[in-house]
């Protein structure tokens, strides 16, 4: 495997170590990801999903080798060019990531401002995904005032709204229900099957049996675990 | 433009608590730089008005006489600047020292002749306060015929003015060091309350806002909550003002001659253009070290 | 039912409701929960249960109706014994709140702090419940530093380690892989062995039917559905 | 106790950010009243320096004979308190007043008699500067038989007294005044470090902490907090003052009369001990507001 660029890979790690300290939350991390795959990566609690993640969209940096991200080199990308990085992924934080002083509707409508989209086609988008994640009734209310499931959903409605080419979903429905789950996991899969890239952390079985076409990376301590390394 | 004053607006309602601490804070840090430049004003005006510039005495020659008046006013009027001359006669001289003297005034009507010369009183604009500058026109008067001396109190007039000029460049001195430290408790003040909000930032940092999108809306911010503080660091500055010259004014009704008083319009519009000032700079000392890569 | 103390209740909700603004969050609650009972309480995302475990530790005052723990009316309870109140309780908040700048084992050792417990003892159990709850490696780290999974229980850690009277967990394994949660899940058990009384609010069936001692109560839209209401 | 110490001194450090903010603007503010302080101190000093206190001139009657001195200064000192009494003998006047007339010094000697009386030169202590004090020692000393007339500028001294006790009690209003906004200041700045610590202050009491127990912390924090700023503040008031003086004396060195002083050992540790009761009332107002139940 080369580092070259493939037509059809959208995210290529070659040998990503990531360390804290001395502690190694990631170890020789080698994946090539298809534009339009659906991805669950799968590993105990502490494993390093969410620091994979992370690593993707630059909010941690590699310590070893080297990541493209739409023929990008992440380690060599400008940080003036970072934003217009970041605007490619549509992230559900783990911890949701809501800011708390701001509503519902304006947590959403961030992300499209940020990219200077125009107000009316902000408004339409906006209400749009909050509607469908469910949260259309609460568009005005703070999020520390919303339930864990309820600000899940805001979450899921923020990474999408913006129509990114990769979404990196870390555990999205940890704090659904299994109806609400369903929903936005059918969500994902209908974004997946307009062509988005998806990656969705998760240990929930259940929902990665449910999802016939879905490859699976599992990690073990930081490690890729034999199955996906074959891939 | 527009967009960007819509979320300040909507950052300034759900931050109020922080906003208002900080507009309290620049309100305080003017009031200190206020009363400061207040106090400094007024007791230069009132030593000043005490001294009410250069003052000399020209003692005039035994040739002078009332007709040459006029002429040599006007001579000395082009000297110098000066505010008055006031013409005391060798007569009138004596009188004065004989009241002085009071009971012991006898011995001047003993005598034959009048001693004392005419004289002219010059009192120099008040802007004429350096001691080199009075003494140039006294050597300068002196050289007038008809002039036989000048006296200027020269020691006591060099001793007083170094001692107003070394007043001037301490509270010059004191007035930029307070303006320093507003900035200083400014910029710290602004920078808690992004420490406050470092997490919003964090977050907007990680759905793609560029630096500028981020940092716009506090600068306008910056730029208001300096212009409020100063506006109500202005205010509590006239109550103050108010309170205080009442009570002066009640209890030392001499001092009503040096009527004390407020900041000039002019300078309060640059009190608030700097505190507008000391608003952005704040922000844009501690955005600095919140937005490192 | 009337609102006497009966000896073995060691909860008591008489017609409580809480309102938000208009929209009310739970409505005519009346619960009664006997001392060492081991209680789940099901329902979908929004439906309350969280605000009624806030409701108990007084995170939240009640709109209507009666609250009483151990004999204790909580309208009536002086705000000086609050504190005393809440250390019958051990929480595992949804959101987990944990001091981002405290590490692990400061975070762990406030709660027994906080009860003025003996230094020595503090150290010996904090380290012992860490080490069950599998965080015995990481007692200083920060909160910041830790995966999702290795927060959460840091959490159950810390309700867990006074001995509480009663456990309050707000999905108490959402963040967790099957292994760790079954971990925690039987640590809580081994809790209610010995006499606690065990709150779970969760919507993972699967940890429901693994449990066949524990009483179901199920909300929906803030009230109580038929079959808890028999109880 | 110990053990609030403990948790005290891991809170700081794991607040460095927060603490070294609040100690720096109660340095800030320290240094605002300090500097404020040792002007107006000094300018008082050199105010007063200038004056050394009341001067008076006793004219003394014909009647009066050198061999009446030392009682007559008897007398007087035990009227009030004289820093000195100099005799001036009717000769040493005339050839004080022949040496000022200069030139025109001619007329003395034409006279038959000397016309001027003996004289005292009383100088007071520095203490005595109320006009009502000088006032009154001069009606007193008016009594005395032998005493003709007394002197003491009472126009201009009154004038001056009053011009200076306006000055210091301007003074102390504003020392007062720089106090509050500096209490003010550092509440705010407290009470914006306890906004970014909320969340931990919730936690605790969620958990089941005691208001004392999450308090007691802070307060010693706040003094502690209050005492480092006291120093730093002193600290840089000294360095600023080094800075000055030493500008002063060379370029003014006529000012060397002056030696500007620094604060006082008793005033800096009065000033430490505020700055330390600042923090913790400080904390005490920032406080109230965050443990509402
Ligand atoms: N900023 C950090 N500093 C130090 N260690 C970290 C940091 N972030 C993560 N780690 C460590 O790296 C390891 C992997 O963390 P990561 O968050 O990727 O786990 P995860 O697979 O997402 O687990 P979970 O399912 O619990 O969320 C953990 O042991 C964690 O403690
Ligand atoms: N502080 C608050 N202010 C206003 N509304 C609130 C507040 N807290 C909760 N709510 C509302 O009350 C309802 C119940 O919330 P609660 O957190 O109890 O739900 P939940 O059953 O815990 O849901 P989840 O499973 O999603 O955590 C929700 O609709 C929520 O929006
Ligand atoms: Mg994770
Ligand atoms: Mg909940």
């Amino acid at each position: 495997m080369s580092i070259i660029k493939d037509k059809n890979s959208i995210i290529r790690m070659f040998n990503v170590s990531k360390r804290f300290g001395k502690h190694y939350a990631l170890k020789n991390i080698t994946i090539d990801i298809q534009a339009g795959e659906f991805i669950f990566i799968t590993g105990a609690s502490g494993a390093g999903k969410s620091t994979l993640m992370k690593l993707l969209y630059l909010a941690e940096r590699t310590s070893e080798g080297q990541i493209l991200v739409d023929g990008m080199n992440l380690a060599r990308i400008s940080s003036s060019r970072v934003p217009y990085l970041r605007r490619k992924f549509g992230v559900i934080f783990q911890d949701f990531k809501l800011i708390p002083r701001k509503t519902v509707y304006e947590n959403v409508a961030l992300v499209l401002e940020a990219a200077n989209e125009k107000p009316g086609i902000i408004k339409e988008k906006v209400l749009k995904i909050l509607e469908t994640t469910g949260m259309g009734k609460k568009i005005n209310v703070l999020p520390p005032s919303l339930s864990g499931g309820e600000q899940q959903r805001v979450a899921v409605a923020r990474a999408l709204v913006g129509d990114p080419a990769i979404i990196l979903a870390d555990e999205p429905t940890c704090s659904l229900d299994s109806d609400s789950a369903q929903t936005i996991l059918d969500f994902l899969l209908e974004y997946h099957s307009r062509g988005t890239t998806v990656l969705i952390a998760t240990h929930n079985l259940q929902i990665i049996s449910n999802t016939v076409n879905g490859r699976c990376i599992s990690l073990v301590e930081g490690a890729l675990t034999g199955a996906a390394k074959l891939l | 433009m527009l967009y960007y004053f819509k979320r300040v607006v909507s950052d300034i309602l759900s931050n109020k608590f922080l906003n208002s601490i900080t507009i309290a804070t620049i309100a305080l840090c003017i009031l200190v730089v206020g009363v400061f430049a207040l106090f400094f004003e007024n007791a230069c005006r009132i030593i000043q008005s005490g001294e009410q510039g250069g003052k000399m005495m020209v003692y005039l020659g035994p040739e002078f006489n009332i007709n040459m008046l006029p002429q040599l006013k006007f001579k000395i009027n082009a000297l110098g600047e000066t505010e008055k001359i006031i013409f005391i006669s060798k007569q009138d001289a004596l009188k004065q020292l004989k009241k002085d003297l009071a009971s012991r005034s006898s011995f001047i009507d003993s005598l034959k002749d009048n001693p004392l010369p005419d004289a002219l009183r010059v009192i120099m604009k008040k802007n004429v306060n350096k001691l080199e500058t009075i003494k140039d026109l006294a050597v300068k008067i002196k050289k007038i015929p008809m002039v036989e001396d000048v006296e200027y109190g020269e020691r006591w007039l060099g001793r007083f003015l170094s001692i107003f000029s070394l007043f001037k460049m301490t509270g010059y001195a004191i007035s930029s060091l307070f303006f320093m430290i507003a900035l200083f408790i400014t910029a710290n003040t602004i920078r808690l309350s992004f420490y406050a909000r470092r997490q919003e930032v964090e977050i907007m940092r990680l759905v793609g806002a560029t630096d500028k999108f981020i940092i716009t809306p506090f600068y306008i911010e910056g730029l208001l909550q300096g212009i409020a503080g100063g506006i109500a660091g202005l205010g509590i500055l006239f109550l103050f003002f108010l309170f205080l010259s009442s009570g002066v004014e009640k209890n030392i009704p001499l001092y009503m001659l040096f009527n004390i008083k407020f900041l000039s319009i002019k300078y309060s519009v640059i009190i608030i253009a700097c505190s507008a000032f000391l608003g952005w700079l704040g922000c844009y000392l501690s955005l600095k070290q919140f937005l490192k890569y």
